[in-house]
């Protein structure tokens, strides 16, 4: 973290883990018991470090490039994100190249839908 | 002109036998679908290889020695058959081609194969699986099919399977079961804590495909295992058989829909699926005799019993993907303990002699080859691969390149 | 020998009937990939298991009380049957077995009912739907079957339904169309202000595999209708069927695409699918009659006719997810008001009064049961199932769980 | 009773001549699930259309005038066909209905034409491609058709081709050449440098299914060939082309199999339905004669030549998206080179001068109606539409509308 | 970068929003009424308050944790935010658990591919 | 934003790049020849001034708005965003409408699951 949160930075923060699939449960779980109340995943595909295998197709060798992983997106205090981290990136972890990346963006506001609710009490 | 009409009813045997053969081949369409709808994406095109591979593999051991072993020059009501190869000659007053009998008992042993498929899917190895094929359809299964069709000991005994519960379905779902015993079950099947979680199929309509595909084979099945025929008794013989077998397969249908209505308030489509093939699978051991009424009944109990059993099984931790055990070897199992009901040429007794024996040669036999296997060269794929899917270890290519999915599941 | 040659003709027809049997019971399957591909991926269990479980209790129901109503023990030349169970016993004289007869038939109750299927899907409650099921294959078919087939008063009046345009096509869209009416459409189907919003199948091939199916199971249907096979004249008839069937199938095809091709400049696929249905049920009538070149004509009439009349229910807002009534209704009573130009033996006026008679029985019967059971019961799942997808609600389970869906479609 | 025998065995053959027809017909679903199971999600509504759109309009071209060109009234050992209509009228002396050998005949213009419909995949324009289908279904194949089965000069030479390995598999792949050689290559098939690139179809259990259906409806194309089945010598032969054709199938996919694990050590699938269906094709030139082991022989011949060749066709950059050429051409000529050493009345030279004369015919005939429908209105289409995909621009809708793709495959 | 960053904001906002999949058409035109002439969605699955739900399979009853919902992504001026927002809250509120969430992020700089033109002109 | 943007701005940047799918291949190797050696990509739909097309089913035309696009993200250092920008804009673009977008933002932190590195050496 950025000396910027000590300097009023924002007070929420996205928190935006690239992992691999197989890993969604454990993660899950870890955070559920961090008190994370909610997140959001979306499939995506890859490459860092990883570089995709060969698939074979009617006789022709051929890089598939990107591998599958999943992203989780998890909207959080400022004070929980060091948490949240590292909680990510101890149960994401398998040592094996390819095991993903965390990201962190701070978050202007948030808006619950169904109340209107703002910030914080949205969270 | 009565050498023609005896040339007629010759054919007319003949077209029957090729047409019911038809029909079983088929089958082996219908276990690809089914099988490829109940596993996960990342297997699918690793189960439709092992199917379109088994298929194949069976055909030729069968021609190569298997019908040989099973059917020809045997003694009768031995018990080590004549080892020997290719279909042996006609006789001269047979009453239909010897090479349409043959090309509907071919398609037997497919099915037989096709049902293990599906029992130790999405983990064993594609090699170690297809090895597995060329011995149980090349030895075992004509072995065992030798003692009651190929007129050896059990046919002697009295046992009556007559289109093959024990002899087709329930060899396969005990060479399954040996199978699984020596693999395991699927990596996330089972929790630490005794928790069962499930793994649902990828696709259903396949899957119910496949049991369409499989409810129509199984009148090619069922059908032609009479034999016979070109004259009044036997079309009615057919005939009968033809609606006992769909009554069966009905009843099996609506009795799971109502046990799963019962015990979840659902309607589970995998179980239902699963139902009717309890239901065909329960009356395959004699369908000729029953009623249509008790055809249905023996249906209703093929249906209820192969939810409670898939449920079972899977507390006893054997991992079934498909719940080709349940369907194939309870039912099978309930059907020939079902035989003296209808038909009094049966007793218990002999039934579960010969079920025993069938079941229990097959088992043994084929833990023992599993076993080797094993040792030779592994029968389970790596955990990296098997997490990744076997789609890309052996086959190379997913079965869904483009479309995109929840990896996790 | 004569015996001999007798029995062999036994033989023969009883295998014809068994044959056509199985390619009818195959039109299941291709009903439920059929409507499996038409509907969307959230309602795709469950129109699977409706499909197999309308299979199942359709054949149950036709073997407990139907085939009796239809065909057992009734008064030539009446209107209402005589109720009974199960099939009855054979005539001495009879030319094919008896249990052939109630295989062949008992396919057709399953067809009548599949069509009802499609038109209610994506909102009908699973539990309602089953239980009408059970009324319609065993009563409201049986009785109507009985005035054509069963020698009732409309056979003796000279109406003219050879495989079953009115009598199960039309049968099977009169008791769609009541549900639809009782039903209501699909949510988001038609805007405040009149806008037609397509909702859009979810997977294509599964549709087109459904609609082969159906047309080589249609061989078995029309082919089958002929009821005899086993001399010269009637092998020739039902050869001459086969080639009209095929021909109109292929008329309707090329008649869609070519409308479509004029009205929207693309060839809609699911249309040219209707048209080769719709140039089926047209045929169906009077297969047997026709030129091929007039066969082709009454499949492009079908063919061209469906397209319009899917686009004028929707301007009704009459909702039929699979167009399930314009193709089995409107077709089935174009080809009977067609069939007096090649049938000299049908007169406009009977076949007029027979397609209302049946129709509109079966459609009032129908409503009444469709009304009893939505007061018991309810017909139509709540909007947050609707909304959220049968598949979750009635089944428990996704028809493709892995995929990845765009939902709001 | 000499009479009824006689009428008896009209029907009989007459029922194994529909049965045959219903099983080739089926092959039109084959074709259709293979080829949609082998392109990209984005052109599958398309290559559905193409299939069940050609499949009409053979039979439809077949019935108005190709079966008259191909056997009505033409001389014996001709060359030029006498050109009319229909389908003439039965000899009175006929061993079976007429209306049945068109049937039977009907399906097989059809199988010729899906051959192409594969191979000019996912780039050829949907009206281009049905006006072709006219011209061939209602002339060129009829043309050649003749000069073999309708015993024009090729059968008077002792050109021997069975089931049609040339006359239909060899000419439907003649056809596609020409149409892939004068379409090109898919965009992104092939670099600016040479690279192959491989683009995966997008539904192998679709592909898997179709092969299945395929070699199911190949029982009728060969087993129908036989042309009679009511005495004993018929039903025998017919049996053993039931069992060759299976044993090649089988030997087919199995020596796919090995060849793919030997060079790439990977089990590839779509490799395996390839070698299956080559192994059918090789067969079908002479299905009769070959011992089963022969049988076998050939088919392992033809399932490896087709992974040689389809890997050669590609460093040729001629890009066949299914493999087409490869299955129905090279081992067609396969099969029918290898006629000689089962069929003692076929020689080497006939052989190689029939086989020379149709596929030589078909691809100059086929080469110069593409190259008149590319003048006319262009056979390929846009590069927008080809990036964007074929279903949106010809046919208006995904065939997977729901589901989300990674779109740049 | 503008010179507009020194003045203490991004002249451009993006706006993520996670809603019930059925209520995409409506948000659309809601939008558009706005203005609003472009955005991009894209499924995925999430869950908060509202906890997935079971499923049946084979007998066994599980829980299906991540409920299928749609995110949209709408790059605008600062100056929309709270337009966008407001409309987004009042159409896609249901009331009833699980209605969504918005995320209001800064955004640094816009580019329009085709035409390589920046930020304001990008939108 | 914080005052660090004043101070120079986050030292690392997400670019989230919508483009036309069939460009994937190109700009992935154009990328590469950047020295970028990790992304993450995405199916989306979205439009903008390309407004969809009219599909056709069963008899009634209709609009679909959402045209299947390509979303990659890649995070990087501030002084590589020009490059990369540049690149995806010269590759990607093709001179029509529905080309696409890139969007920039800052990134607070980075880390490798697999290591725990953070920020620059997680890149
Ligand atoms: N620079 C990047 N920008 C965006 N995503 C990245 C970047 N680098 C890696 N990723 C994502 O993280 C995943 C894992 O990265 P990789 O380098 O393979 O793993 P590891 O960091 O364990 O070596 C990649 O598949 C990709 O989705
Ligand atoms: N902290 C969070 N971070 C990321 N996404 C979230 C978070 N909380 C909720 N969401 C997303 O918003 C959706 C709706 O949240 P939920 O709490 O169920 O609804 P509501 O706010 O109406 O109670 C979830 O399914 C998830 O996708
Ligand atoms: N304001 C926006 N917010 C988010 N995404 C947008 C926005 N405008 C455009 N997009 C994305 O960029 C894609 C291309 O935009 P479009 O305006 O069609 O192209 P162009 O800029 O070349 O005219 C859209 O399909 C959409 O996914």
């Amino acid at each position: 973290m950025t000396g910027s949160a000590a300097l009023g930075g924002q007070i929420m923060k996205m928190i935006s883990a690239i992992i691999k699939p197989f890993k969604l449960d454990e993660v899950r779980e870890a955070l559920a018991e961090l008190g994370i109340e909610g997140m959001t995943v979306v499939d995506v595909k890859g490459f860092g470090r990883q570089r995709g295998h060969t698939e074979l197709y009617r006789g022709a060798e051929y890089q598939v490039d990107f591998i599958p992983k999943i992203k989780l997106e998890i909207a959080t205090r400022s004070e929980n994100t060091q948490r949240v981290v590292d909680a990510i990136t101890e149960i994401a972890s398998t040592g094996k190249i390819g095991d993903g990346k965390i990201f962190v963006y701070d978050l202007e506001q948030i808006v619950r839908i169904r109340t209107g609710e703002l910030d914080e009490e949205a969270i | 002109m009565e050498n023609t009409v005896i040339e007629l009813q010759f054919s007319l045997n003949t077209f029957y036998f090729l047409v019911s053969g038809i029909l079983v081949m088929w089958m082996a369409a219908g276990f690809a679908m089914l099988e490829a709808g109940l596993v996960r994406s990342k297997n699918t095109t690793e189960i439709l290889t092992k199917n379109i591979a088994l298929y194949a593999i069976a055909c030729t051991m069968f021609l190569l020695v298997g019908y040989n072993i099973m059917y020809v020059d045997n003694v009768e009501g031995g018990v080590v058959p004549n080892f020997g190869a290719l279909i042996g000659s006609a006789a001269a007053d047979a009453d239909h081609a010897l090479e349409s009998d043959f090309f509907f008992q071919v398609v037997f042993v497919a099915t037989a194969m096709s049902i293990v498929s599906g029992a130790v899917a999405e983990r064993m190895k594609l090699w170690a699986f297809l090895l597995f094929t060329v011995v149980l359809t090349g030895l075992i299964y004509p072995i065992e099919g030798y003692w009651t069709w190929g007129a050896g000991f059990l046919s002697e005994l009295g046992f009556v399977d007559f289109a093959g519960s024990a002899i087709v379905h329930g060899a396969g779902a005990a060479a399954a079961l040996a199978g699984v015993l020596l693999l395991g079950a699927r990596k996330g099947k089972y929790g630490k804590n005794g928790e069962i979680y499930p793994i649902p199929g990828s696709n259903l309509p396949l899957a119910t495909l496949g049991t369409f595909i499989l409810w129509m084979g199984w009148f090619g099945f069922n059908g032609g295992s009479q034999l016979f025929l070109a004259d009044k008794s036997n079309a009615i013989a057919v005939s009968q058989i033809m609606v006992n077998t769909n009554a069966a397969a009905a009843a099996g249908a609506i009795a799971a829909l109502v046990v799963c209505k019962l015990m979840w308030k659902k309607a589970d489509l995998t179980m239902i699926l699963n139902g009717a093939l309890a239901g065909l699978v329960t009356i395959t051991a004699e369908p000729a005799s029953p009623t249509p009424i008790l055809a249905c009944i023996l249906g209703m109990l093929g249906g209820s019993l192969v939810v409670f059993s898939i449920v079972a099984l899977d507390k006893l931790r054997i991992d079934d993907p498909v719940g080709a055990i349940s369907v194939h070897g309870v039912c099978g199992a309930l059907g020939i303990m079902m035989v003296p009901f209808s038909n009094s040429d049966a007793s218990f007794a002999t039934q579960a002699i010969g079920l025993v024996t069938i079941l229990g040669f097959v088992f043994i036999a084929s833990y023992i080859v599993w076993g080797m296997i094993k040792t030779l060269m592994g029968i389970r794929v790596g955990e990296e691969e098997e997490l990744s899917g076997m789609d890309q270890h052996d086959c190379g290519i997913d079965a869904y390149p483009e479309f995109v999915t929840i990896r996790n599941k």
